[in-house]
């Protein structure tokens, strides 16, 4: 269905946006295991993009290329956390953490959905994604416990990603119509709450006491960065249009 | 002198030193100096294509060309070891990559310019470097030698899907044919010379020779790589920069026009397009790096504090 | 006192107060206040326009766009130098802006996201502005009223780009027309409230207006602005997204659909949506340009040094 | 005529290519006077870009925005020097440095040129470079005898655009055939290095020893970096084909 289609429009953007951030990382990471690490989760990532592409388009008789490279920036679902820059390493990690830890819970429960296509994605996905958190984990600890500079870097990575993780625990109507199809955002938000304290504190960090941002509630508005990550994206494809490759 | 001895046997042989064996000292350090040039070589050729991989034109091939650039942080990542079973350890080898003392190959200063440039470099670089690495397989240190046989099998891989998006781009729209025979006119010479400069002008070649770590000459290895590319080229509909090339049937051996191996000299030197910007990237992202690697050591030491102190 | 005698005085004759006149401590914090808020949304105003320089459609957009946003950073620097007569120097005002003790106006916090914003924001932000400034001219305090003086000649200027940007659009194809309608539609709300609370909700208004700091209430302001936007939204034959605006013939005013003053006072707390990002940008300009200033005060200090000595 | 269209783009599209990259700094610089002062600088580039791409369109029959917005990427003739990317102030300053002397050097010669147009452009562009030069060698004194970081970074950003300097004054068949026309950027070279060596002298640098880099010839082939430029320059304008702005 439309909703259907609109769901999984939602998770395949946040996974595609965010693997088109980390793919910047490879070649530029601190040492080569990270060159490494980060390109497997970018690849993981946009592995799962283009079976949610795929399935959304499905709905509209669209590829996953048509969706990743002819829609325009309104019509993306991405979240605002996704779009957030690299930044340092530290930022990144930031990143990587908060969002593997709530696409852990959610695709933990998607694998339930009564959509069973979402569900069998969800379920190839989830041993990735617990790789995925596992890593973001290991890197706070290393960080946040490591060295001064490195320590303070986490904290201001923290911070600078915190005004974003509201909204992808904010249930809304098409959520409602999707009841046993969808999960709830915001039910994942207990769960999320509870390991990231755990490790934050592991780490020897603490929870940001960070203003949450109004965002785009994955609605049409997004954050000023997302036009230029589809400039780029899109560019080559856009000047030959009807080209396949 | 027994370590002696033992070793020209194994040469002999055709058979492996392995690195606890004795091995002549000069035999070490041509190993680690070409083993950790063919690592820094995979370390800084992921630049060229790394430039593709946000704008990659379709989601499958942004997923083919992540995993390539991936894979070739591995190769690097194997070759290192394989340097380091020599003596010589990874910190070491990226000083020498940094300072320039070390090099790597010429062919990756050159710039990524389109998205068929992806494509030639499977095609042509890839595939210059399997006909070089095939007969690596064999060097007659073991390390080396074993690390070959894996890198060639994902390098062939990576050679066919350059391949592929050359035999569509070949088959697309007028532009994309347009696309990948440039980029094929600009990375067939550059491919060429890959194999080093011509056997007169190679002295080194001959005791890596003797020593069972080269087994083909330059010249060998290149005329086999022109054969085999000049055939491929057919399929794709699209010409190589050279009308030389033919066989000679009287030498059994396939002909090239000339290189101009002055470009290849300046090259080397550190003039090529990109030499200056791939070591400026590659030292950014080491020094940039730099807090991180640091802040892991220290936080390894406290954990085996802990561990000790439990 | 005689200070307080002579400024009364200067206050009842609608005259000037100058720098080095005596002033109410509460006069003067007030100016301060205002003064480098004014001055802060011209420096933090600068970024969501900024962020179009690079990508805007025309060469001739381009430029005006440019000298746009560098006219914003010379608004800044002469609110700062009034500010500065009052007895608090740049760095502090600086500092209190990147500390978050300072504000600035809530506007600059919703995000720039089509090139039709580059025009929503001249008219509307810009039109404002000027709304609100006009009478800022006559402000008691010279210093302020003169920097009103020339900022205002160069806003309305600015406004009229921005119209022409907006005309331009909603006489071009359908998606450009969209473009236009979408930008004004999400700005029309947050430029209204750019004036502050409804009057009742604004104590230090009052003390302002007695002071000849503020010469009409923000309610007033308003009202005159959308009178103002409600003709001119004609000619570009779109439409505010306000269907309850009026003339009101009985109360001689306008009146508009009821704001959501809820949104209004997240955004001022830091919750709106490019809050944080705002904030982030400044501060990394100021920190990445720390050592520049201080290059430039070490090389000033050597040529000062070199000057006695000779 | 062809060739003097040709030259005509070369001027322009350096212009054009530098005033874009000094474009990112407003509401980025170190204070709020280099705000104003680089974007001055952008402005001041981008007017003589619009000058030079309007008079080379004219042989074509285009218009500065066709030649800005709708030429791929080896259709421009900009040089790998104004492509580099900004880095920090410092490589910013030694860019700039570096352009804004050879500009001098080149647009005082072209004033006598043979052709009005480019004569006329030249000299109204004159004054504007003059102080675009005046501005680079202050910072370069500033920031060479400032700090030791302020000369360490100095040092850094001349080493780094160094390779990109011989391509400015390199000749070609397009310069010979229009003798008379177009300046010879060989006869550059001379009064370039000697104000050079003096600025650097002063303050306290030394003329770079790096290998100059294997450029395009203002040919076909550009810096890795142009298509980033041009994808986020272009963006807007290709998304809305026909339409004016």
């Amino acid at each position: 269905s439309q909703d259907v289609a609109e769901y999984a429009l939602r998770l395949g953007d946040d996974a595609l946006i965010l693997a088109q951030r980390l793919g910047w990382w490879i070649s530029r990471a601190p040492e080569i295991e990270e060159d490494i690490a980060l390109g497997n989760i970018a690849l993981d990532l946009l592995g799962h993009a283009r079976s949610f592409l795929t399935y959304a388009g499905s709905a509209w008789g669209k590829t996953e290329d048509d969706l990743a490279y002819w829609r325009s920036e309104p019509e993306f679902r991405s979240s605002f956390l996704v779009e957030q820059p690299n930044g340092d390493f530290a930022k990144t990690i930031a990143r990587q953490l908060v969002f593997s830890l709530y696409q852990y819970e959610l695709y933990s429960r998607l694998v339930n959905s009564a959509d069973e296509t979402l569900a069998a994605i969800a379920a190839k996905a989830l041993k990735e994604v617990d790789y995925h958190r596992d890593h973001a984990i290991q890197w706070t600890l290393r960080l946040g416990d490591g060295t001064e500079e490195s320590h303070r870097r986490m904290k201001s990575g923290l911070d600078s990603v915190w005004p974003y993780v509201d909204e992808l625990f904010a249930d809304d109507e098409l959520i409602d119509r999707l009841a046993g199809v969808a999960v709830r955002p915001s039910e994942l938000r207990a769960p999320f709450d509870a390991l990231l304290a755990q490790v934050l504190d592991e780490a020897t960090l603490q929870v940001p006491e960070v203003q949450p941002a109004m965002t785009g509630n994955r609605g049409s508005q997004h954050s000023e960065h997302l036009g230029y990550i589809l400039a780029e994206m899109q560019v080559i494809a856009r000047e030959h249009p009807g080209a396949t490759w | 002198q027994a370590g002696q001895a033992y070793f020209d046997r194994i040469i002999a042989e055709d058979s492996r030193i392995e690195p606890s064996d004795w091995m002549p000292e000069a035999y070490r350090k041509t190993l680690v100096r070409q083993i950790s040039q063919h690592a820094h070589s995979e370390i800084i050729g992921m630049q060229p294509e790394a430039n593709f991989i946000t704008r990659a034109p379709s989601l499958k091939r942004k997923a083919i060309l992540m995993a390539k650039v991936q894979d070739e942080a591995g190769h690097g990542l194997y070759l290192y070891s394989a340097a380091e079973t020599l003596g010589t350890p990874r910190e070491e080898l990226f000083d020498q990559l940094l300072t320039g003392r070390a090099k790597y190959s010429s062919i990756f200063n050159y710039p990524a310019l389109t998205w068929a440039d992806m494509g030639a470099i499977g095609w042509l670089v890839d595939g210059a470097a399997i006909v070089n690495q095939v007969p690596l397989c064999r060097a007659s240190y073991g390390p080396y030698g074993r690390a070959m046989v894996r890198i060639c099998k994902e390098e062939s891989f990576h050679q066919r899907q350059g391949f592929e998006i050359l035999l569509e781009l070949a088959n697309g729209t007028p532009a994309q044919k347009q696309m990948a025979q440039d980029a094929i006119n600009r990375f067939y010479a550059p491919a060429l010379m890959m194999f080093g400069p011509n056997d007169d002008a190679s002295p080194n070649s001959q005791q890596s020779m003797r020593w069972n770590i080269k087994r083909f000459s330059n010249d060998e290895l290149r005329q086999r790589f022109v054969g085999m590319i000049q055939e491929q080229v057919k399929v794709l509909g699209l010409t190589l920069p050279d009308d030389k090339i033919r066989f000679n049937e009287e030498t059994g051996q396939w002909e090239h026009g000339e290189l101009d191996w002055n470009e290849f000299y300046e090259v080397l030197k550190g003039r090529g397009p990109c030499n200056a910007q791939r070591m400026e990237r590659r030292r950014e992202a080491h020094e940039n790096g730099a807090w991180v690697r640091e802040a892991a050591s220290a936080y390894a030491a406290k954990q085996a504090q802990k561990a000790q102190v439990a």
